[in-house]
């Protein structure tokens, strides 16, 4: 398997330094629901070169590709499929029914 | 190249065997984070203002020097696994025990931090104290911010553990011996390391500017 | 054992009814495939037994067509069985407005109900025939869920949060409340009876019982005592949201997002104020989780219900 | 997928006395042993064990339902009962039984490898269970548990007064057995396949354990979590599973389900594995459609992550995840029909023996195809609002779980108990058993799906008369059920003692596993495979002309 060079161990580490001042500087601007966004890609981008370089997932076979995909598809559905309870619970009604006799006082539901 | 265990046909193969297991066992681990970060998803969607209010009371100094440590102590695991590959055994000695060192101070100044947030009451389940309208939602982020950074410390202490072993074995026996070992053993630092860059932003930058 | 041995007793609501229709059909469907495999097994097994002169030339060890066929058919009628099914559901979740609404606090072991006009009941509901009754659900401590068979419905009850559940009595009588989520010990014991009663008896037996004051009276009485009038009246010189015509209106949040305000809604918000702050507010409300217990909470709930906005 | 080894036919004699069973006869040699048949076989003894601890404890709940008053035991210790019942059962029998033991055994021997991956983690698996079985047991010998297997809170953190913490430390604790055996058998099957032996040409068992192995890792770490944090928030009080707090008990159920649901697979998808080496055998025909078997294996892995969600249709959770839920339910069960229509087909021209193993196999086929078409009742949310936690759904998952599991496990256990020890199990009581089981079995559970319909909660001390006939009727097929399973514990050992010899082929079985002799020598093959032939290399037409002739 191919040996990285030190040049490239040490751009990698210096890229991680340069997207941790980043991050942090982001987080004293106000970017509104853009802080948490930023923070989450670039946490992403720097996992992602930690992965390729230092983990030599760059040179993997393909199993151990999918081996390193596999957490992250399943915690995507733990995610998606419990956000989907909790971000919809509040909402009772469902569009495709019609709508019930409303009562003089409104529709409260 | 040492001789591969019998049941395996080539060194290759037990090489790979062995890198193939150590991700599946990091596939294994990320999971085993996943409850706390899909409790700290939901939670922060529901204490939204709690959690901005009390990710300002962790000491952001200290998380960022600690993010730039154990991003370095990366770098010196990926050079330890380089001078294995080339039998270098002394510089991979040396990078290892760099490597460990960053790691113990970075777990000396998680000490210090957790020391800060003692005196400060934000311990939640000992004596915590907060701003009335967020103490529930601050005691939630503070029980995930324990959890998780005490997780990922014992994660740390064993990583630690095992470079210093490897780095001691090293004395007797030449790198070559010692590198399925090596190498397997730094993706598990890395791992460390990555599971590390993920709570830094959801713990201490959740809401710095307000 | 009692008199009757039913295997399948007659549902006694409207939704009931409808839920047996679709049972019906799935059971003769899946009773075909059943059926069907069970044939094929034994009529393969005497005819290809080991020995027998059967014409075994040609054995297919797979079929294309016949793969397909058997993934689309059981495709296409899980599909049919499934919006069925969700239609269904979707009714369980949508209580007619004019339904008659009952509080219902569950407890290890037992289940206290309140009608509107303050009448208790333990361990009992009488209900009228052929009125929609909304039931809205809290527990004290751990999960109860509220079955009654004979009406095919059930909520799970959960602790800090309202569920509700409504149902339609079609046949006058008394029939089984069970708890369905295991709650501790005496799990087994946590039933109760509804009683269906022909309307004018059941306004009978709701004006009967000794006089309290209902749930509004009560709860205006709670809003005045614990201080929450010091803050929310419209004369008040502290800056808090207008509780009149609250319910039901859509309430925009500091964080931008919105939310109709809703039983649960109002709940959080005088047990967790800090949880979901109204745009334009300050988070100075304080939490009264101690001061209150479920049963004041739904008296100031029924209140806060009662002030309707508008002129 | 027939292979041609250089030494397919060895003097029997000789090859016994160098087979793995006779490689040190110390309890040293047992307890240290890296050999993944022995290891099997510690499991085969652990879980046997546990399999009779946790049948007492459901002969008292069944005792206790003869008659509706709680009259045999007390409220609490008959919630202690199904909780001990449940706990062993799930995690230190139903998960293990098939992967630990056969999987453990038969894996290497049918890809053709001489070990598993990692054959010291695979002892190191057997002792964490071992530990994670002392914790339960420890548990019990307390006082019990009263929180259901399913730890739900409130009622595990704050409201029970039981050994809530020991018993979920080993639950805990035995997860990591099934992540250290998933990953195992994971590298195993990539790494150490004999040439030749292409994804397509693996036996459809070694599919299924694949399967199951990517469910253990990904599932179980869930699990383990998540009950450290019920741990966490039982001793400090706080957390994010607690309403008091404002955190969310349906985020515990989420979690769990997450595991629990897949964990379902995890039991049946190996006992499909075993199915689909035996019906291939005694039908001396190749199993149809094999490719297709091979996806809906995977189908049903993948899929069964997405369906967690219909334990929850009356739980609070929202409609619409409700509904995504009950949708994906529904997918799910497609692969599972495709499994059964498939075995059926394979039986058509094929030339059968009703032997053992068989009719174990042809009772799965059964009580799995009931199994599995009243979960469609279940996925249907407007039914489920009505069977959900009734003795419907307890009906729906033993019908699985031991309809199926069990059967395909005890199928299982006697085609390769040959393999396994040497020794041919006695033929005739072995059908007995079979027939025993199954109609105890149906006896015990048909009449709780009625019981269900009707109404009749789930986890209940005492219950209206109006249920007893039924509950008498499933509480006499117990004892016919329990009859059923004391059979082979009986003769099963006896045939390791004193059963005919057998040869390394008894069945003429096609499998890499049967080309080694019985009981196999501890490297498992002489020689490295070759593999050439197709998997299930079977002829029926031929085989039953010759057997005219």
């Amino acid at each position: 398997m191919a040996i990285p060079t030190v040049k490239a161990l040490l751009s990698v580490w210096l890229g991680l330094l340069v997207l941790l001042g980043l991050t942090t500087a982001s987080a004293y601007l106000d970017l509104g629901v853009g802080n948490g966004v930023a923070n989450l890609v670039i946490a992403i981008i720097k996992v992602s070169l930690i992965a390729l370089f230092y983990m030599h997932l760059r040179h993997a076979t393909a199993t151990v590709r999918l081996a390193a995909g596999a957490a992250l598809l399943f915690l995507f559905f733990l995610a998606f499929l419990s956000f989907g309870d909790f971000l919809t619970r509040s909402r009772n009604s469902t569009p495709w029914r019609a709508p019930q006799t409303t009562s003089a006082t409104g529709d409260t539901y | 190249m040492s001789v591969p265990a019998e049941h395996f046909a080539t060194a290759e193969d037990q090489r790979q065997a062995a890198e193939l297991g150590m991700w599946v066992f990091l596939t294994t681990e990320l999971m085993f984070f996943a409850p706390l970060f899909l409790g700290y998803a939901y939670n922060r969607w529901a204490y939204a203002s709690a959690f901005a209010e009390a990710s300002r009371h962790t000491d952001v100094v200290i998380g960022t020097v600690n993010t730039a440590i154990l991003l370095t102590s990366s770098l010196f695991m990926a050079l330890a696994v380089r001078a294995t590959q080339l039998g270098h055994r002394r510089p991979t000695q040396v990078f290892l025990l760099v490597t460990a060192t960053l790691g113990a101070i970075f777990l000396g100044l998680k000490g210090l931090e957790y020391a800060h947030e003692w005196d400060e009451h934000l311990v939640p389940w000992l004596d915590f104290r907060f701003a009335p309208g967020n103490a529930h939602g601050a005691a939630l982020f503070y029980y995930l911010y324990f959890g998780m950074t005490g997780l990922h410390a014992t994660h740390l202490t064993i990583g630690i553990a095992m470079a210093c072993v490897f780095a001691f074995r090293l004395r007797t026996q030449p790198a070559q011996h010692l590198r399925n070992q090596i190498e397997t053993g730094a993706l598990y630092w890395h791992f460390v390391d990555a599971i590390w860059v993920f709570l830094y932003p959801i713990l201490y930058l959740v809401n710095r500017h307000g | 054992m009692s008199a009757t041995f039913d295997t399948f007793p007659q549902a006694a609501s409207v939704l009931g009814r409808q839920v047996d229709v679709l049972f019906l059909t799935l059971l003769g469907v899946t009773g075909i495939v059943a059926v069907g495999v069970a044939v094929a097994i034994v009529a393969f097994t005497i005819r290809y037994r080991h020995g027998s002169k059967a014409d075994r030339r040609n054995p297919p060890s797979g079929v294309r067509w016949i793969e397909i066929t058997w993934t689309a058919t059981p495709l296409a009628v899980f599909l049919v069985i499934f919006i069925w099914s969700s239609l269904l559901f979707a009714q369980f979740h949508r209580p007619p407005p004019q339904a008659m609404p009952i509080h219902v606090v569950a407890k290890q072991w037992m289940w206290r109900l309140e009608h509107e006009n303050g009448r208790r009941e333990i361990d009992e509901l009488h209900v009228p025939l052929g009125q929609p009754v909304e039931l809205v659900m809290t527990s004290q401590d751990v999960i109860h869920s509220f079955f009654v068979p004979a009406f095919r419905v059930k909520q799970d009850v959960l602790p800090g949060r309202y569920t509700t559940l409504w149902f339609t009595a079609t046949r006058a009588g008394r029939f089984d409340l069970f708890c369905a989520e295991y709650c501790g010990t005496q799990h087994s014991t946590m039933h109760g009876d509804i009683v269906v009663m022909r309307p004018a008896e059941f306004s009978r037996w709701l004006a009967s019982g000794s006089a309290q004051p209902d749930l509004v009276a009560r709860g205006f009485d709670l809003y005045r005592r614990v201080g929450c009038s010091g803050c929310h009246e419209p004369t008040s010189t502290v800056h808090a949201p207008d509780l009149s015509g609250l319910f039901g209106a859509t309430v925009h949040l500091s964080d931008g997002s919105t939310v109709v305000a809703d039983e649960s809604y109002l709940r959080d918000s005088i047990l967790l104020p800090n949880k979901r702050v109204v745009a334009g507010f300050d988070p100075v409300m304080p939490s009264f989780q101690g001061q209150l217990d479920e049963d004041d909470v739904i008296a100031l709930i029924a209140f806060i219900k009662s002030k309707r906005g508008g002129p | 997928m027939n292979a041609v080894p250089d030494s397919e036919i060895v003097p029997e004699r000789v090859l016994h006395e160098s087979s793995y069973l006779h490689e040190g006869f110390t309890l040293r040699s047992w307890l240290l042993t890296r050999d993944h048949k022995r290891i099997a076989l510690l499991y085969l003894i652990s879980i046997t064990g546990f399999f009779f601890i946790g049948g007492a404890a459901a002969t008292l709940i069944r005792l206790e339902l003869m008659t509706p008053a709680g009259d045999v035991v007390d409220a609490e210790t008959y919630n202690k009962l199904f909780t001990a019942h449940g706990v062993i059962m799930v995690w230190f029998f139903l998960i293990p039984s098939i992967p630990a033991t056969l999987g453990n055994f038969l894996i290497p021997l049918m890809i053709g490898a001489r070990e598993v991956a990692f054959p010291r983690l695979n002892l190191a698996s057997w002792y964490i269970y071992t530990l994670g079985g002392i914790f339960v047991v420890a548990t019990l010998i307390a006082g019990g548990v009263d929180t259901g297997w399913t730890f739900y809170t409130p009622f595990s953190t704050l409201f029970s007064n039981t050994n809530v913490v020991l018993a979920v430390i080993g639950v805990f604790v035995v997860g990591f057995s099934s992540i250290l055996t998933g990953l195992n058998f994971i590298v195993t099957v990539h790494r150490l396949r004999t040439p030749g032996m292409t994804w397509f040409k693996l036996p459809l068992f070694v599919w299924a354990h694949y399967a199951t192995s990517l469910i253990l890792v990904l599932a179980t770490p869930v699990l383990a979590m998540t009950l450290s944090l019920v741990v966490f928030e039982r001793l400090t009080h706080i957390g994010i599973f607690d309403p008091a707090l404002g955190g969310d008990p349906l985020l515990f159920q989420h979690l769990f389900w997450f595991y629990s649901h897949p964990a379902v697979y995890i039991m049946v998808l190996p006992a499909m594995g075993v199915a689909s080496e035996i019906i291939p055998c005694f039908a001396r025909k190749r199993v149809f459609g094999y490719r297709m078997m091979a996806y809906a294996i995977f189908g049903i892995a993948i899929i069964g992550f997405l369906v967690w969600g219909h334990h929850m249709f009356v739980s609070g959770q929202s409609l619409y995840a409700s509904i995504a839920f009950s949708l994906l339910s529904f997918l799910v069960a497609i692969p599972s029909a495709i499994k059964v229509f498939n075995w059926t087909a394979t039986l058509y021209k094929g030339s059968i023996t009703l032997s053992a193993p068989m009719l174990y196999i042809l009772g799965f086929v059964g009580l799995f195809t009931i199994g599995g078409l009243t979960g469609l009742f279940l996925a249907a949310t407007a039914l489920d609002v009505h069977l959900t936690d009734t003795y419907f759904v307890v009906a729906h998952f033993h019908y699985i779980m031991v309809g199926g599991t069990v059967m395909a496990y005890l199928g299982g256990l006697h085609f390769w108990w040959p393999k396994i020890v040497g020794r041919l199990y006695p033929e005739t009581w072995a059908r007995i058993a079979a027939v025993t089981i199954f109609i105890g079995f149906n006896l015990t559970f048909f009449p709780q799906y009625l019981l269900g319909a009707q109404g009749m909660p789930r986890r209940y001390h005492e219950y209206p008369a109006r249920f007893q006939l039924l509950n008498e009727v499933s509480s006499s097929g117990a004892v016919i059920l329990g009859i059923g399973y004391l059979l082979p514990l009986a003769y099963l050992p006896w045939a390791m003692l004193r059963g005919r010899r057998s040869s390394a082929n008894p069945w003429g079985a096609t499998g890499l596993e049967w080309q080694t002799p019985s009981p196999p020598p501890q490297e498992n093959f002489a020689t490295t495979l070759q593999v050439i032939r197709i998997p299930y290399d079977y002829h029926p037409a031929t085989e039953s002309a010759e057997s005219q002739a």
